[in-house]
């Protein structure tokens, strides 16, 4: 029984309404990720939920039952915090053990639930130092480990890797990926890099200042963002987006037209916005008749590919081709895109024309 | 021996300083205990700020301390707050005991108010003049001397005198004094002039009554040291400024005292308390470097006989404490002062400043303690210093405002005297006269009528 | 009311409140008793002054008495000077002993004794210094050719005399506190000035010092709390004078409480002074703080 | 900043040599003096190497009760000290978290009371102790010295906890524990640095304080200070004694200096930075 | 004239050496970037050159001039320090002054300078704020606008991105990359973060543990590692290894065998390391002969591509495909390794075996 449920939860300070009657179900054993850019209000959310702050208005359940004025330590949850949070005066073991205390166990459980997770989480050679004796990713784990030992209903995670260097922070988010497989607990997880989100996710939850943009499978958000804004945030480099008009069933932007797929529904006139990823746009042949013209501004090697800025008409966009068949700067190529790929939204409400 | 121990289960404190009227007697309280029964705890504090807790300790009704020490001037205003315990029929009482008539009686009238006995003498001070009789008896400085001021040198009679000595044997590093040259400056006279606990009104009251002033003005009861024997006692102070060390603006008694100790100075006039220290080499190196003092009694205006000035560290009573402890504390009081407890204290070493005849008189003491003779005739014809329940308004005001003149911050000696004297009469204006003429009246000690 | 509300209330109730208690328990009846006596004419040694209710008089006394300001002036001067010149000092005493050199710990160590000793001890030492004639460092001076000096016994000096006292016993204070503020200056500034070829004036006036302001004005804070009470050092080496030079407003209230047994007026100069000396230390510090958070 | 220089090092060595020596002379005057004896006390130019005399020691403690008052002045500023640094803390955690708009002004009224001047108080003081049976105890003085005290760790304990994480306490309190519990196990003990600065400071002043335990003892109480002065008599000052006194009543500081001085120079900036 | 040499120096803290006999020309112009893992020496090599650190050992050289006793100032050189190192009691406009006044130019210059650079970094609207008052990639514009404003002849960059978010790390490095092109000055810039390296240099020196490892293009050392450190190093997922044994002119290892390209040489029974990167282990036809087994583990969805963590035999390996193409894990599939694009290196030394 760890499911929770926000029902129009709001979060006023003051003045300042900061979270904006937010209605989310997250079931038993489900990984959540809260994705936004900074400031949209996704630590917040994940505090109420913990009970670090006050709701200001609306209901929050978890298990069932109303939690709104339930003190953090009585609503079953743990929580892993963006700088760990730490005890830097206790050891390792001390950190777990504390955790473990207000449960009032034996000192065999105790032990053993220590020991066993230590083991999950390869501390065990590591129990009797303090977090200033840690790297990165082993501090990480401790708090994890800290917050694993109480066997908690429901896990919280906020940006838990955000400190952490790129390598370490491959290896983390895959321990937590296999954690959460091994454990089925409820977890909630604010982060605003899109890389964790889509790998960790069963359902992502997109906030933008205050409300929440869309609910979705990362493959749901990454290929059917409901608005421009999902659409930009999520996948990198970030889609490529073009202004344009309906016409003759046709969506035409300065010297680039297009046939609409039929997933969209459209009206003749209608001001629209194009959305095509880096990746659809593909170097054409230099015969192809249905490609387009674009002068190569800068090239990016990155190994595997290489990023073009590319100027095609009066629009610059980016494309990601394999690193082989990248071309010198100043060139101009041909190229297509992949019409199956495009994106449609309202130009006014920056919502998707999917049907 | 049972039927001795009187006071058994009493506890007496005692609210005191850390001086030889009383360190002398804190090691051996334990020989009366043996002999009354009675605890005596001595509470040791230092000077500044003794007063303060015996007021404070005064004017709360549950004592703590049953014995007080008293520095004889504070007796007005303890004796007017009612603090301290009449001892004048305990003393007639045990007159035999304690050789009442032994006591130099100027003591027992120092430590009166309105006639009570408030305090018994620990201690007896009297001011009177040291001085480097080595150089007054050297042949070169003699004769000097007399060709410059045309009498014989010998202690000072007269306060011309003792400036014309103070202005003779000033000399400068380098300057030749008694056949030596002199690698430092040498003083011709050493007087505390700091405002500090009055040090200064002390060294310039005896002049001021030498020079015919009094405190009070017997018809209103008010401060009357404007007059013109109080201007000329104070620019006569200051004129022995320039044969004071440099430091004069700061002298305070040890200071001042220590001038006379170390022999560099020609003249000092203070308390005898401190006058025991120079036959005592451990504590003064004029003995130790075999240089002699002489002793003289202060001078006067005209050097006929006068009255001098006196000044005694006594034990009170407090009034509040239970007549059982009143009588274990008179038992411990009449014990301390002794005298075989003063003789005790004379022949163990430097002893403490005396005030009994037959001490005093003592030939082999007076061999030890050259300057007995003259504390004694002094005292017989001395008279007892500033008494007054306002004695610190008067202290303070006139300490600073005299030191402001001597600094050269106040023009004129009037204008210093009038500004103290205004602000000890703001005070005093508000009580009726007949109030302030009683204060002013020594009334006879009754202890001393038959 | 929700739990974090709660939750408020109760640090108040567990944490605040009983430490308000307890110092309203221990002060309110001194502050009372005090505030009943500035409104009487009270004089503790002398029982048979009726101790009546005279109004406002005893403070129109004390705010028209010119001794109070004289001794108001007294004291500020003294505080201009001591403060000034601690900062000073210890600023730059700090400079020297956070430089990058063997025993620079110990040099730190020895220099904090003298923060460690009861002032009036310190009034006692440098009594034994000061002293006229006596005084070992009138003697010290000679032996360079200078003095001597008559620290604590004539008007010119005594106040000085009084300052470096306190000057001695409070630097470390400073020191300790700026030392241990530049070393916690991140070093990058410092190697990015090097790079650029600051001078080192540059980089201390315009680098260093305006980030330790922050540090210095609470220190300062501090200092100026306690230099306004400055008693005992006084006490000892010259209970005010010679003449007035020395008369601070503790002595003044000293004097009028413990001397002249006027309680009363005590109390009513204690009062004015603890007004003075909290608007003018929150003026400065405000004004302070606010200078720094317009620029920021 | 970088090493200095051969050239720079030996200027700031120089420097140092002098401020030492000008700082540390009034420490050697007590040394010396108190194993001086009393005839050369004062002679010039002094002398360094003279017949050591550990009379004034003896006389310290054979004419008072010298070791008692030490004791009487560790009870009290131990005691002092515990109390102040525990209510101190507790006040400047609250002052540290609550958020109020008002509570800058409680802040404030607890740091007045450092402010008035101390001898308006001694008498109401004194009334007051000897009504309820407690001048001349130890508790006395760690009353007044609390009020004084309170205020100074409020002001240095604030900025500690200022510093500590509130991501630490909410940690604690996810974790299941109570206000009070977490503020003892995890908010303490990382302020440990402040604690042990608030308490170098309070045990500094209530050991040294000198008017209070004047006014307010006597035999029983009476603190090593007072005892010292206690050798400033009417007729002399005896300077052995008071220097011997003197070099005792140093040895606490001193130990503290050397003991925490890495804590107390860390604890100042960071509770006076805010 | 603002090439650097550093001829064999070396860099000793007491006893411990760190930089071991460094080799390196840096020409007039070039973007050398310092690649390497933490403690490898890069941060002691730059400040060598700043002037910040003594050369123990060696000659160093900015424009042909030997500065082994230079003071810092007199290098001509600029620096940006990975934590900015900006004034923080200072505007921007007073930071870029106080740069500037070491060399006592008249005041209307420097307003002209400051405001030039204020102008191509995009701080103009700025210039009043103090550092607390910018967002981390403001900060960093700060930091390069003071070197900047001195026109030096060498820029030194210390991690300058590594504070930032990803999203900002992107948008700096391309400014980074824009203002090099556009001033031209000698650039030399440490990072351990390979996407900056790859996208910003001309020349990337690779170094561990205080030696150079490899030097060369982005391209040289993603195609053409020198040696295994270098091979894992760079590229993201990591290059895939295998520990094998020349058998008949045929690459061994348990249950794989390849043939050894013409590039290398090898010689029969030697010890060998093959690697792989993930990019080029491709899903094969079920019914492809040369194809391998290859059971998946894990998947991890990354919008447009996949990883899929394989076990191919004993062999553990990491596939990067398109996100079109993942397969469920648990599921078992054929792969087929791009031999062209084998890497051997002796087990031994870890060198390449390349020609
Ligand atoms: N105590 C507060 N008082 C007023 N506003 C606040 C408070 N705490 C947060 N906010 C505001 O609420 C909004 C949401 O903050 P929140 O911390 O939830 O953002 P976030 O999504 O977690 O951002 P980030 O990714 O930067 O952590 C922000 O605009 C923030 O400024
Ligand atoms: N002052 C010093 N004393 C002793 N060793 C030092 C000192 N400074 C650095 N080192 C050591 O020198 C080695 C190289 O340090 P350096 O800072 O150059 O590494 P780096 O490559 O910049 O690493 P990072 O990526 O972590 O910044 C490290 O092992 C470090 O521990
Ligand atoms: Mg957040
Ligand atoms: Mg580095």
């Amino acid at each position: 029984m760890s499911a929770i449920t926000l029902r129009n939860v709001v979060k006023r300070y003051g003045a300042v309404q900061v979270v904006h009657g937010v209605d989310l179900t997250i079931d038993e054993g489900e990984f959540v990720v809260l994705l936004g850019p900074s400031g949209c209000g996704k630590t917040t959310t994940l505090r109420m939920v913990a009970g670090l702050e006050d709701v200001s208005e609306g209901e929050l359940s978890i298990g069932g039952r109303v939690v709104n004025n339930l003190a953090p330590k009585d609503r079953g949850v743990a929580m892993v915090f963006q700088n760990y949070a730490l005890y830097p005066h206790m050891t390792v073991r001390q950190n777990m053990e504390f955790a473990l205390r207000p449960m009032k166990l034996e000192k065999s459980v105790v032990d053993k639930r220590i020991a066993d997770t230590a083991e999950i989480l390869g501390l065990s050679p590591l129990m009797e130092r303090r977090p200033a004796q840690l790297s990165g990713g082993q501090r990480q784990r401790v708090a994890m480990g800290r917050a694993m030992v109480r066997t908690p209903k429901v896990f919280l995670f906020d940006e838990p890797l955000s400190n952490l260097d790129a390598k370490l922070r491959t290896q983390v988010r895959w321990e937590i990926g296999k954690l959460h497989q091994r454990l089925g607990t409820t977890v909630l997880y604010v982060t605003h890099d899109q890389v964790e989100a889509m790998t960790l996710a069963d359902k992502i939850v997109i906030m933008r200042d205050g409300y929440v943009e869309q609910v979705g499978t990362p493959e749901e958000v990454f290929a059917h963002p409901k608005t421009t804004f999902v659409a930009t945030f999520i996948g990198s480099p970030a889609m490529n987006m073009i202004d344009g008009r309906i016409e003759s069933g046709r969506m035409v932007a300065e010297g680039i037209s297009f046939a609409i797929p039929a997933r969209y529904h459209v009206s003749e006139g209608q001001a629209v916005t194009l959305g095509i990823r880096p990746s659809e746009i593909k170097i054409a042949a230099s015969d192809d008749a249905g490609a387009l013209d674009a002068r190569v501004e800068v090239t990016e090697y990155l190994g595997n590919e290489a990023l073009l800025d590319l100027r095609i008409g009066r629009h610059e966009m980016v494309a990601e081709v394999p690193a082989a068949d990248r071309v010198e700067p100043g060139r101009t190529i041909r190229v297509r895109f992949n019409e199956a790929a495009l994106h449609l939204f309202d130009a006014q409400t920056g919502k998707t024309l999917a049907l | 021996a049972n039927a001795e121990k009187q006071f058994e289960g009493v506890e007496l404190k005692m609210l005191g300083i850390g001086d030889t009227s009383v360190t002398r007697l804190a090691p051996i309280v334990g020989e009366f205990e043996e002999l009354t029964g009675a605890k005596v705890q001595i509470d040791m504090f230092p000077y500044p700020g003794l007063i303060d807790k015996i007021i404070i300790e005064a004017s709360s009704d549950k004592p703590s301390y049953q014995l007080l020490w008293v520095d004889s001037p504070w007796v007005g205003m303890l004796g007017e707050a009612g603090a301290l315990e009449d001892l004048t029929d305990l003393a007639k009482r045990d007159a035999e005991e304690i050789g009442l008539k032994d006591i130099v009686p100027i003591q027992l009238q120092e430590n009166t108010w309105q006639g009570r006995l408030l305090a018994f003498p620990a201690s007896g001070m009297i001011w009177s003049t040291n001085y480097r009789k080595d150089l007054y008896e050297n042949a070169d400085e003699m004769a000097n001397f007399k060709a410059k001021y045309g009498y014989d040198l010998a202690a000072p009679s007269t306060w011309a005198q003792y400036r014309d000595q103070a202005e003779f044997f000033t000399r400068k590093a380098g300057d030749t004094l008694a056949g030596e040259t002199l690698e430092k400056d040498f003083y011709g006279n050493a007087q505390a002039f700091s405002r500090v606990a009055g040090a200064i009104t002390h060294d310039y009251f005896p002049i001021m009554r030498a020079f015919g002033g009094d405190y009070w003005d017997p018809g209103t009861g008010l401060c009357a040291m404007t007059g013109e024997a109080h201007v000329k006692a104070a620019e006569f102070m200051k004129s022995l400024v320039p044969s004071n060390p440099p430091d004069y603006l700061g002298l305070m008694w040890d200071l001042r005292t220590g001038y006379m100790e170390r022999g560099e100075t020609a003249l000092s006039s203070y308390w005898s308390v401190r006058t025991v220290r120079l036959t005592n080499p451990a504590e003064a190196m004029v003995a130790e470097k075999g240089l002699v003092v002489g002793y003289a009694p202060s001078p006067t205006a005209d050097g006929a006989p006068q009255p001098t000035y006196t000044g005694a560290l006594s034990f009170g009573i407090n009034s509040k404490a239970s007549d059982k402890e009143k009588e274990a504390a008179w038992a411990f009081i009449k014990w301390g002062t002794s005298e075989a407890m003063m003789r005790r204290f004379a022949e163990e070493g430097s002893g403490v400043s005396q005030f009994r005849k037959s001490i005093l008189s003592d030939p082999d003491l007076q061999a030890k303690y050259p300057y007995y003779g003259v504390l004694l005739s002094a005292q017989e014809n001395a008279k007892r210093r500033i008494f007054h329940p306002f004695y610190q308004d008067v202290e303070e005001n006139f300490g600073i405002e005299l030191n402001k003149y001597m600094a050269g911050e106040t023009e004129t000696a009037l204008e210093a005297l009038t500004t103290a004297c205004n602000a000890v009469n703001s005070r005093l204006k508000i009580f009726p006269e007949e109030m302030r003429l009683r204060w002013i009246d020594d009334v006879p000690a009754d202890v001393l009528k038959d | 009311m929700g739990y974090i509300q709660r939750r408020n209330r109760r640090i108040f109730l567990i944490f605040l409140f009983p430490v308000i208690v307890a110092l309203f328990a221990t002060t309110i009846y001194p502050m009372l008793y005090a505030g009943w006596l500035s409104f009487r004419n009270y004089d503790l040694a002398k029982p048979f002054i009726p101790r009546v209710f005279v109004g406002w008089a005893n403070y129109a006394e004390v705010l028209s008495s010119g001794p109070f300001l004289h001794a108001l002036i007294t004291t500020f001067k003294l505080m201009a000077i001591t403060l000034s010149v601690q900062l000073v000092l210890g600023v730059g005493i700090a400079l020297l002993v956070t430089q990058k050199l063997r025993g620079m710990g110990l040099v730190r160590t020895l220099l904090l004794i003298p923060m460690m000793i009861s002032p009036v001890i310190v009034g006692l030492v440098w009594l034994f210094l000061y002293f006229p004639e006596l005084g070992y460092l009138n003697y010290f001076l000679s032996l360079i050719g200078l003095g001597p000096v008559s620290w604590i016994t004539s008007t010119d000096w005594a106040l000085l005399a009084i300052a470096i006292a306190d000057i001695w016993q409070w630097t470390p204070f400073v020191m300790m506190g700026t030392a241990a503020a530049l070393q916690s200056l991140s070093p990058e500034p410092y190697e990015a000035a090097r790079i650029d070829g600051n001078s080192r004036w540059d980089v201390f006036s315009r680098v260093t010092l305006p980030q330790l302001k922050p540090v210095l004005v609470s220190l300062m804070f501090l200092r100026a709390i306690d230099a306004f009470k400055i008693y005992d050092i006084i006490f000892v080496l010259t209970k005010g004078g010679p003449a007035d030079s020395t008369e601070v407003i503790s002595l003044y209230i000293y004097r009028q409480s413990f001397t002249f047994w006027r309680m009363g007026v005590g109390a009513a100069a204690s009062f004015v002074s603890l007004i003075i000396i909290s608007v003018l230390i929150t003026l400065f510090f405000k004004s302070l703080q606010r200078g720094q958070a317009s620029k920021g | 900043m970088d090493k200095p220089s051969t050239r720079q090092a030996i200027l700031v060595y120089t420097l140092l040599a002098i401020i030492l020596i000008v700082f540390m002379m009034p420490i050697y005057l007590i040394v010396s003096s108190s194993v001086k004896p009393s005839p050369i006390m004062f002679q010039k130019p002094p002398a360094f190497i003279f017949p050591v005399t550990w009379e004034h020691y003896v006389d310290l403690f054979t004419m008072r009760p010298f070791a008692k008052f030490i004791m009487n002045s560790l009870i009290v500023a131990l005691g002092s000290t515990a109390f102040s640094v525990f209510m101190g803390s507790l006040g400047a955690y609250a002052i540290s978290r609550i958020r109020h708009k008002r509570i800058n002004d409680v802040a404030f009224w607890i740091l007045s009371m450092r402010m008035f001047p101390p001898i308006a108080v001694v008498v109401p003081y004194y009334i007051i102790f000897k009504t309820v049976g407690l001048l001349d105890t130890p508790l006395a003085l760690i009353i007044v010295y609390s009020t004084a005290n309170i205020p100074l760790t409020v002001w240095l304990m604030k900025g500690f906890f200022d510093e500590v994480p509130t991501a630490l306490e909410e940690a604690a309190s996810v974790d299941g524990y109570g206000l009070v519990e977490t503020f003892w196990r995890i908010t303490l003990p990382l302020a440990a640095p402040g604690l042990a600065v608030s308490a170098v400071f309070c045990f500094i002043f209530s050991w040294n304080e000198f008017l209070f335990a004047l006014m307010l003892t006597g035999s029983e109480a009476q603190t090593a200070t007072v005892a010292v002065m206690s050798f400033w008599s009417s007729d002399a000052v005896q300077w052995g004694r008071i220097m011997a006194g003197s070099f005792i009543i140093l040895i606490p500081g001193v130990i503290f200096v050397l003991t925490c001085q890495r804590w107390l120079v860390r604890g100042l900036t960071m509770g006076s930075v805010k």
